[in-house]
Parts: C-alpha cells; structure tokens; sequence
C-alpha cells in the first residue's frame, strides 16, 4: 500500500464514518498482507492534517480517535443548513393567545373553560418559549394554577403600545361587519412591515374587492410577512 | 441424492394444457421434501428440492421461456414452438407439483403456446404468409419487450450505488444548534381565533366574556408580577407617579380587580397604617 | 466574500450536511449582503471538485444537488467499517423498478402485463419505503389505479443527475444483435447459481425445518439463484 492510498483510504474512512475513528480502528480496515502498520497510518493522518490547513475541515484528534470536523470559523454560515422553515402556529395556539390576551391574568382551567376543549402544556410552553406569555401569579385554589399574561415581547411583536391598541372584543364579535375598520388595523401592522406598506397605502387610496382579497392573501402569507419580525419591532 | 422415495403419491405430470387440473388437496405447498421423483425429461432433471428453488428463481412464464429459448442458444425472432411449448409443459407439470400459486400464470403461457402450436400446423393460404400473420409474433413481442427490462434492471443494478458502491462522506459539526424560526404570526389571525372562540363560547352559553379595559388587565398582569416574590410589597411601590393620573388610576383599578378576583391579599394593621400588599399564591411556589 | 472563503463555507456546508445541497440551498447559507450568487456558487463547486480529484472522495452532482461521497476504488476498504453487508436486491425488484423508471408514469397491472407475473405488495412497498418510487397520479380506469413514478432519492441513490442518465434501454430490433450477450449473461448466470445448488444438496443430506427455511431465504435472495437454474440440473 502505497502513501497516497493510504492517505487516500484513511481520509474516505473517516468522512464515511459516523464517529470518531482510532489508530487500531483504522488498522483494522486492512487485511494483514496489506497492513500499513500504526506508524504509517499515522503518518498518513498528519499529512491529511496539513491538507486540510486552509480547508472549510479540520482533521482532528478527539478523545475517541480522528474526525474531520466543520472550522468554528465557518461554522456560522454551516448552522444555516439547520434553520427550519417556519410553520404555522395551531388555531388552538392561536385562541390560547387570544385569550391570554384578553382576559389575563388567566389560568389554564379558565381558558379550556371557554374554549371547551383540553389546552396541551405544549402549546403554553411555545408561548413561554416565544416569551410573549408569562405566569404573573397563582389563583388560591386547588392546585394553584397558574395565572397567565402577555409579555412586552407580545406587544412588541405584534407592534402594540398597549394592550388598549387591540380592538375591544365587542368589534371582534363582530369581525366580518367591522371589515372597513378591520384593514385599518392590518394596514397599520402591515405598514411596519416594509415591502407591503405600499401596497396597502394603494389600497386606500383605491379600495376595491379585489384589492382587499389581495391584501387578505399577503397578510395571510407567512414568509411574505416575513419569519422575523422587521428590525424596528424589536427595537 | 434422493435414494429415499417416500411413499407419496406417483408423479402426476399434466400432459399439456387440456391434462387433468389437480385438485387443490393433491397439491399442499409445503410438501417439498419426501416427494418422489417426477418424471423427468432426459435432459432436465432436477431434484424437487431444488425444483421449488429453481421455480422461485424464474421470474414468471416469460422469464421461463427466456430461459429454455437462451438454454438452447436459439434465435428469439425463430423460436420452435414445438420443442419450446413440450418443454415448458414438462416444467409447469413439475410446478403443478409444487406451487399452485405460481401453476396460474405459467397455464395461461401454456395455452398461449399450446395455441400457437396449433395454428402452425395448421396449413395456411399463401397470401397471408406476412409476418403479421406469424401467430408467433405476439409471443416474441412479448419476450422481447420483457427481454429489454430484464436488461434495463441488470444496468440499473450495475450503476454504482450508495451503500453498495460508495458512502456518503461527512465531517463532524461540533455545537449543532437548529437556527429555528419562530412561525410568523399576523394579528388578525389572532383576532380571527379569538372571534371563533368566542362565537363558541357564545353558543354555549355559560361563558360571557366581559369586555374589560384591557389596560387594567394588563397591569394586573404587571401588578402580580412585582408581587411574585411571595413578600409584602408596600402599597405606594406599586404606583409609578411618572404615568401620570391616568396611570396611577389604572393601577388602583387592577390591584382592586385583583383583590376582588382574590388574587392579592391587602393588609392594613392599623387605620392610616401602611397598606402591605401580597400575592395570595406566589409565582415561585 | 472572496473566493477562498466561499470555497471553505461550501466544502463545509457539504460535509456537514446529511443530504446533497442544491445551487438554491447553498446560497441560502448566505445573507443578503453576502449573497456570492450562483455562478460564484458554481464557480467554488467546480474547483472544489478539482480539489477531490487525487483524494478518497469526489464531490459530485446528483439529482439533489451536490455531495461528497466516498470513490468507488477506495470503498471496499471504508466498506469494513461496517459489520453489515449492504443487501441485494431481487430480480423481481430491480425489474419492477425497471420498468417504473423507464415507462413512468405506470401502473401495477401494466408492469404485470409486460413481466407476465403478478408484482408482489411487498416490492412496491420495500420501493416506496425506500423513497425510490411514488404515487404520481391514477389512471382514469376501473378501480382508478395507482400511477407510479421514480423520486429524486432514487436517483440520489444510483448517483444518476437526471432520468436522461439511466442506460439506454436497449432497442428492440437490436435484439437479434444481442443474442450472444444473452448468452453471456445466462452463463455467467449460471456459474453464479452454483452455491445454491450445494446449498440445496446439504438441505437434502439433513433436512430440517431450519434448514428449510434457510433455503427458502437463499431462494429469496435473488441475485444468487438468478434466472437459470444451476448446472448440474441440466446436465
């Protein structure tokens, strides 16, 4: 076996395997007529070490044997490969919210009170995790749920001085009637978000059915809303 | 091999096409071992043992004629149906014996041999002597249209493949955090859910949904989260003098809207004495 | 970004990835204000692929997009890393994908009409679950029957870029040409079968349920009792 087989097989080995490779490991990929020995098949890894100098790669050693492995400096631009596509958040998450919102503090028994239906821990902990609700306190009963009540985050997000910035629920009742003032409010959201700001100033400025269906669809488009919310939602 | 014939039944091998069909009883699939020898041609024989072997080998009727026409080294286009059509029915005899299963289809190739068989002995008028009247045509279409797969999966199995014939080559990626993306989502979608929750509540029946001024329900919120600690807070601590009048009345409201929902507990010792103030369930508990 | 960068975060992100990266999810790696573009993008891939040419590995192009993958010449040793021998697959498989590959989109009972045996559920199953076919549509006949079509994974899998990369099916006016090719194949064939049939004969000489079930396997396993029967039963 010559060195640039060698060095040929050892660098193949370790980007096939799944873990960490040792010397005797690495040893035992040869038959014994063709066996290299640990010196050469050492030899062979610090010459693979030395191409990888200048490579997005390193070859390097961990406690269990060799691996190549991802350079932290490019490691920023790797992590991207991980980013999951958003989805949709569940309507049930949605009421949860709504209600949250609304009538907080509120606790757990009293939101699946009014909504009639088991509210799972998993949509309270994507709340929590989001930061746009928190427990403020405890109702003295038993069990002592928790009380829940939106976050800054949630107002920030959502672009709200004030929880008095949300329709009052009498309107909400009636969603459908109070369309006019309804696009205004989505209007407004939706001028924050930049690139759709222009649309919705046309669509003042030149109301038409066909128009507010489009400006329903953009707002309902999730990427077109974008997965982050505009910088100055944060500021 | 084979020097111990059992005692099972003769060897029953269908003549042809119009032979006696065997009744499912005679024919158990699993009888393989013990069976005596069939009568076999001179020039085929095969143990039944390996007969179940070699028959699972066959990819059906079609692969089976293949086999003999190649065996034989004859040309596909000029296939003697006569020699072709004995041999395969010797071959589904021997199914017979075995499969049942497998006897369906290879019968169907039977009748179609046994038909063509006897149409080319039948004498036919000159005129139509064309190749579409070679009532063998169907049949070698057939056979090579099937031919042309059996080759197009072998080169399929020949192209280098994962696992087989390479690995996926990957390095290690230390500290893999998911870049995860929060779902967007749009305020009227919100209002949207709230509405059906509320129609839902309606209808049921028991569930009014007040309207509130949701300031002072957020200040509750705000107002028990500075009381999360379990302590006594003194009441002035809660009023922030910079919001103003209309600030400072909200937050009465909703430490009022708290002890009412018995929420915080007030606690005065003595008339004009400090009022202390504390959540009636900390958060930490 | 310059080019040697660019370089660097591609190898990576292709290393590091679990499946092939296309043009698209490459530049996905790079913000707006980076952003190489994708000649730039193709640009690194080409020299990258330059890089591999003396190496265990070769970066190539697949349905998918781009991956690393361990060179033929130097796999048999990484394949001894692995205990597990990678599986074979049937004739009756490999035929039925034939056929799904070369006359897409098809229905069962038309592979049946042309391989004149009924496709076991179990084929069409290993194949969907293996993700190398799926359902494309249905027929408009009795009983709506289901059209199937290759995937891009079964394209990743036999390192082929396209359907256009499959072999030529052979024509059928060649055949008479190919004849003697037949003839090879059948020999070879029959040399191969050759095991089995002692495998056979040692069933024969203790016969035993396990035995039986051994052979039943070895009859299931297709490649090795391939299409003509061992020697010796035409002798």
């Amino acid at each position: 076996m010559d060195t640039t087989n060698l060095k040929r097989i050892i660098e193949a080995a370790l980007l096939a395997s799944p873990h960490p490779l040792s010397l005797p490991q690495l040893g035992a990929l040869f038959s014994d007529t063709e066996q290299p020995g640990p010196d050469a098949i050492a030899r062979a890894i610090e010459a693979l070490t030395l191409d990888t100098e200048d490579r997005g790669v390193a070859l390097v050693e961990v406690a269990s044997g060799f691996r190549y492995q991802v350079r932290a400096d490019v490691h920023p631009w790797v992590a991207r490969l991980w980013s999951e596509r958003p989805g949709k958040y569940s309507r049930a998450l949605l009421e949860t919210l709504a209600l949250i919102a609304y009538r907080q503090p509120i606790t757990r028994p009293e939101i699946e009170q009014i909504r009639g239906v088991v509210v799972s821990g998993n949509i309270i902990r994507t709340l929590e995790e989001r930061e746009w609700i928190r427990v403020v306190g405890h109702r003295d009963l038993p069990g002592r749920p928790a009380l829940f009540g939106t976050t800054r985050t949630f107002l920030d997000y959502f672009n709200l001085r004030s929880l008095d910035e949300l329709p009052p629920l009498a309107d909400i009742r009636d969603l459908d009637e109070m369309l006019p003032q309804f696009d205004f409010a989505a209007a407004s959201l939706r001028a924050d978000a930049g690139p759709i700001a222009a649309a919705s100033i046309e669509d003042d400025a030149a109301p038409s059915p066909a128009t507010a269906v489009e400006a329903e669809a953009s707002a309902d488009a999730p990427e077109g809303t974008a997965s982050a919310p505009p910088e100055e939602f944060r500021a | 091999m084979h020097s111990e014939p059992s005692e099972a039944a003769p060897a029953n091998v269908p003549q042809g096409v119009f032979g006696p069909i065997p009744q499912q009883q005679e024919m158990p699939l699993a009888l393989v071992r013990g069976l005596p020898l069939l009568q076999m041609p001179q020039d085929l024989y095969i143990p039944p043992d390996a007969l179940e072997v070699i028959l699972e080998a066959f990819e059906g009727p079609l692969d089976l004629l293949l086999y003999l026409i190649r065996r034989q080294n004859l040309d596909i286009l000029d296939i003697p149906i006569a020699e072709i059509t004995r041999q395969y029915m010797d071959y589904i005899g021997m199914m017979h014996e075995m499969r049942l299963e497998l006897a369906a289809e290879y019968l169907v190739m039977a009748a179609i041999l046994a038909e063509i068989k006897s149409r080319l002995l039948l004498p036919r008028p000159p005129a139509a002597e064309g190749i579409e009247d070679d009532p063998r045509a169907e049949l070698v279409r057939r056979l090579q249209e099937y031919e042309r797969f059996q080759k197009a999966a072998a080169d399929i199995d020949a192209l280098p493949r994962m696992e087989r014939d390479t690995a996926l080559a990957q390095a290690q990626v230390t500290d893999r955090v998911v870049v995860r993306l929060p779902p967007p989502v749009d305020l009227r979608e919100l209002l949207l859910a709230l509405r059906d929750v509320l129609r839902r509540a309606e209808l049921s029946g028991h569930h009014a949904v007040r309207r509130d001024a949701l300031s002072v329900r957020q200040r509750m919120g705000e107002v028990l989260k500075s009381l999360q600690d379990g302590a006594f807070h003194a009441f002035q601590t809660l009023f922030d003098p910079g919001e103003g009048r209309l600030g400072v009345v909200v937050s009465f409201l909703a430490i009022l809207e708290l002890a009412k929902e018995m929420l915080v507990e007030i606690v005065q010792e003595a008339p004009l004495a400090p009022i202390y103030l504390k959540a009636r369930i900390a958060a930490s508990e």
